[in-house]
């Protein structure tokens, strides 16, 4: 059995573990004990407090497998990306040069510094044990904070935006972002690894504001640092195209250090928030359920939140029956209302961006 | 071999050179209304009472054996004040943290038209047969004797744009690396177009965000504020009367601009008025002559080579006073008389 | 009176000056950490053997009458190496279109660090009581005279910052229309924290867009390139020595920086060597001293009026050699002797 | 009797005679014959056309009240706002200055030069005889362009724009813009007049390109311009309060002119398109209609488009009952469909804003 759940203290040794191995490594998900046991006080804290709107709470949950009792996934909500700092990123736009005396418009392509996502509320940090990855598990981590959102709403911001590790490239054994290559590496002299671990540490937008705020002019980074605007890490195609699926979209924006591409939805448009649901719960024998595609079902305790993967079995009147063993990791009795989605997504076609 | 002012009957020899100079040679295109434009706007220059923003002070070699055509060369008085003039300036801009320990400072060029209002020597052409005994020279340094002479119708600064390098095949590395970008055409139309004063494109084509010159390829970098093979005599003359480069480039192929207060040009500061003394018989024939000499009225304005440099009188009522000795051609060739006064600069 | 390298004796006479500097010259603050550091880093410039960046050649004006510190002045060999260093320079833009019939040229203020690796004279304070026998003129040009004879250790080019215009009430109208909008805090503040050194926040807080000029308010407009009334005669002094405002203008009170080759400065130009040769008696008594001379070695770096210029030897076996003559207290007060050789500048 | 319907040839009188009297004049609707000529002859074309996603096409539509046979208003609809050239607009945008030496963050406002707008569909050129102003005729002709876009979606863009009149202040007699006093001028060296006027024969864009690139800093504004940005001019207010109670909300972006303020909305969040539904017509002599809240009712034809105001009168099983005058405006007999909505528009509460 998998469960997400907030992330405690005991699971310190595991983040870091987590934070170590992510692929490639996170700015957001620093290695860093003294980071990462502030970012659990901060998550708690953060669950505890009464909250009207989104400010700058963080929620770090924490995949857990009942079965050996491994902490082997974690991933974030960041409740307004820019609540403490600017969150900053590259916007791609246009700037048309005409010329009224050649009788000629020419639009030239270019990267401008904005913070305009700073409210958004942010999926970030994810990162899951290598043998689970690509199965029911990478989808319940990282949707399973939707179904977080969903029950309370009033403490997210009504964008929600995911960033994706950007496109690297091997050199010399080393992973290299073809992209600050081109654009970082002239204003800090520092390589990516360096300058990703100084704002794993540091922070991000303390960086972007160092940074020249004149729009870069696409025509003149390296085709290599061209093709890697808002192209995914490799490593993260699979989580790409199912957050394309859940209904985010691609948007103007990238990643200033890597361009790695950021997505955006309006939160009711996601599948997850449209087709989930109330139902009570009704408690069967394993054997006795029917068949029926699978879901995630979470409780309704906020700081004992847990969301869990079962099948989208209703009665019906609408009850949802689950396993004597699923009640109990959920914390329900029969009666009580617990919040389900079918997993399976619509396709997605990309075909016209 | 004597400068004077360009006139109307100089057309046809003006066409000419206009196809002699071939393709690289903006400034003077091959084409009838453009030239004749060119002549109407000197005419009136020379003519203005008043201090007019455009004008033109375009001027002949003439041989004066035959009366042939053999160069030209040119100031303009006040650039940009017709059409827009622009420039790259190449500076820098510091890029600094003290928490990140960062100190940088970077090159940036910036789109600017800080050269408005400035003087312009510019259109320097010498016909092949004619390339020897200094004639070159005169067409340069004639501009810095003009200028000494009427002062007062130039404004504080001159400049001179100097062509940029390209490859043997042709190609300019910067224009390849920045301007193609931005100019929907090829190198050759976009300076044709601006040889042609149709310079408001470039403001509109052009960015003008400021471009971080690491940004460049290497070869384009290196072409930044460089002058092409054939330009270096030139710049070398230019450098020598104390004009620098101030970090402005040509916007197409990156070559740089030259620059100078006029009071500080080496020509303009040295120059200086003599009273002419006929001499019997003709010059000597020599082909490294060294004295140049201008007369003192801007619509009979004449300059040419001469023997003599400028002597003082050493006794007698006149004691101190500058003289210069002509031979009889000389004078004839400047159109000057024994008592005139001439402008004269040695070197 | 005579000039000569800061010592860390000196402490206690530099905090005197600071005292009485005031507020508005911001280089000299106070405080004593940062004074020792300021006589450190001289220390080090005159034991460099090496031509590190970092370098502070700081002078002070000793009366040998008894030891006082009169004054002080200085210069940084190389301006921006350590903390940024930022202007905003006063360019300008085109803006045309032939089909609106439109032809402008708008001026703009650009932020830059242009002047990064110049070198910079500053810190200039003479005290009140000293205010005479033109000790002033002799703080300000024996910066000349070092740079002529260390000429290897310095720049191309060199710079002088010049305090811009204030109203009686003491209110910048620069930093009034722009400054503080863009900084949270007030004028002297600012100052202050530049003074110290600390550069680093103008390029993180001043506006890094060019600003038309036209949107500034009237008489933020006039203060642009303008000086302080009560810095015109150093303005002059500089002005006089070749130095000129290219458009540079300070970020806070929009006062104009001043600038030159150094190998174009007057005095740099000028100044000659020439050999001692001692003359019985001390040097008579004078409130208008025009003649200057130095040392040529630097770790003993002296400087102060004389009496005699420079005069070359007519005859003999010397002929033509430079020769100045000094009266015993001028020679001591060099610390020269007979056949030693000085570097001497008349004016 | 008042009906919208498309421009035609005999309208062109009317139309210059609105333009000259617009107030203030309006940019897109210079009282130019040639101009307005052409643009009924490009509304005509539109409609002729077959659409399948909109591009260059213009709709303009007159206000005719029947009792007078007069043509009383005009209003138009741009398919894309920048299909021939860039609609341009000033956005309005934060820089973030942040000393971490200092330790301080400073915002400081700026307005950029922005062609974003530019794929959105233009609601535009309004103007309305005088004695008409804010009653229904004014509503039914500022809103009967939703009914048109209702029925053919694939003629106009998702998002849509409406772009009000900006502030003027009356100085030595004249209107002017304190915005483009403290902005535009300095570029132009002409008055606000000139170039308005200019722009209306020329085009905007053709203006925008030749303005500097560089945003604007807002604190280096005369405070007269600083309160203009966004404002709506005095005789528009009402328009701008019903259009906001339609589902428009203000954005970021401004009238590069006089700074008044663009309007923008996903057409489906419209109270007009979320409402709006087909009924059969059912005839009825206009004594025996019930009282019922007022509506707009549309007809079936693109070419002979017509909208009428009408009582919401629907019969028990949702056919709408008209009067056999308002059937023979609209061109339609009994069971034909009509598409109506309900005039009444919800409040705005902008106290937020």
């Amino acid at each position: 059995m998998l469960v997400v759940r907030p992330a405690e203290s005991r699971d310190l040794l595991a983040l870091e573990r987590l934070a170590a191995t992510a692929t490639p490594r996170l700015t957001n998900l620093p290695p860093h004990r003294d980071r990462l046991e502030e970012r659990i006080t901060r998550s708690q804290r953060s669950l505890r407090a009464e909250i009207d709107f989104p400010g700058d709470e963080i929620y770090c949950f924490v995949l857990e497998d009942l079965e050996t009792q491994e902490v082997v996934g974690t991933a974030s909500l960041r409740a307004e990306a820019g609540a403490r700092e600017a969150y900053y990123t590259y916007r791609q736009e246009t700037l048309i040069h005409a010329s009224q005396q050649l009788n000629v418009r020419h639009e030239v392509q270019t990267l401008a510094l904005s913070h305009e996502v700073s409210d958004a509320t942010l999926l970030c940090a994810l990162s899951l044990d290598a043998r689970y990855r690509e199965t029911d598990a990478d989808s319940l981590l990282r949707r399973a904070r939707l179904m977080f959102i969903a029950q309370y709403p009033e403490r997210f911001a009504s964008e929600l935006a995911v960033a994706f590790p950007g496109y690297l490239e091997m050199r010399d054994g080393c992973q290299i972002s073809p992209f600050w290559d081109s654009v970082g590496q002239h204003f800090f002299d520092r390589d990516f690894n360096e300058i990703n671990q100084m704002a794993g540490i540091r922070s991000k937008s303390f960086i972007a504001e160092v940074m020249p705020p004149f729009p870069l002019y696409l025509p003149l980074l390296t085709p290599q640092a061209r093709a890697a605007i808002g192209r995914e890490n490799q490593r993260h195609e699979y989580a790409m195209q199912e957050m394309l699926a859940e209904g985010f979209s691609r948007s103007r924006h990238v990643d200033i250090f890597d361009a790695g591409p950021l997505l955006l939805a309006e939160r009711e448009r996601l599948h997850t928030f449209a087709n989930c649901g109330w139902h009570p719960v009704r408690i069967r024998p394993a054997e006795s359920l029917p068949d029926a595609v699978p879901a995630m079902v979470a409780n309704q305790h906020l700081g004992g939140f847990r969301c869990v993967l079962a099948r989208y079995a209703l009665t019906p009147t609408g009850q949802l029956m689950l396993t004597p063993e699923q009640a109990e990791i959920l914390g329900v009795e029969e009666g009580r209302a617990v919040l389900a989605v079918p997993m399976p997504l619509p396709a997605v076609d990309e075909g016209e961006l | 071999m004597r400068i004077r002012p360009i006139a109307r009957h100089d057309i046809e020899g003006l066409k000419v050179l206009a196809r002699e100079t071939g393709v690289g040679f903006t400034s003077l295109p091959d084409n009838h209304e453009f030239l004749i434009a060119k002549i109407e706007r000197t005419l009136a220059a020379f003519e203005a009472s008043e201090k007019s923003e455009d004008r033109l002070y375009f001027f002949v070699l003439e041989d004066d054996s035959d009366g042939s055509i053999a160069g030209c060369c040119a100031i303009e008085a006040c650039v940009g004040s017709d059409a827009p003039f622009y420039h790259y300036r190449l500076g820098s801009l510091a890029h600094s943290s003290v928490q990140l320990n960062l100190h940088r400072t970077l090159d940036t060029l910036t789109l600017c038209s800080d050269h408005t209002g400035n003087a312009e020597v510019c259109s320097l052409f010498l016909r092949e047969d004619w390339r020897r005994d200094r004639n070159g020279a005169l067409l340069s340094k004639v501009r810095w004797l003009f200028m000494a002479q009427f002062r007062e119708v130039f404004p504080n600064k001159v400049l001179a744009e100097m062509r940029g390098v390209f490859t043997p095949e042709g190609r300019s590395p910067f224009w390849e690396c920045l301007g193609s970008h931005f100019f929907p055409m090829d190198f050759d139309e976009a300076d044709r177009l601006t040889g042609m004063g149709q310079k408001s494109f470039i403001g509109e084509l052009m960015p003008k965000f400021p471009i971080y010159t690491p940004f460049l390829s290497e070869s384009a970098r290196a072409a930044i504020g460089q002058v092409h093979e054939h330009t270096r005599p030139a710049v070398a003359m230019l450098k020598k009367e104390g004009l620098r480069w101030e970090g402005y480039v040509d916007i197409f192929d990156g070559g740089p601009t030259v620059e100078a207060y006029i009071d500080d040009v080496r020509a303009v500061r040295d120059s200086q008025l003599a009273r002419v003394e006929l001499i019997e018989g003709n010059a000597p024939v020599t082909d490294r002559p060294s004295i140049m000499a201008s007369t003192l009225s801007m619509a009979d304005f004449r300059a040419s080579w001469i023997s003599h440099a400028v002597t003082q009188v050493s006794e007698g009522p006149d004691e101190g006073e500058s003289v210069v000795c002509l031979y009889r051609d000389e004078a004839e060739r400047l159109g000057v008389s024994a008592g005139d006064s001439l402008r004269v600069l040695a070197g």
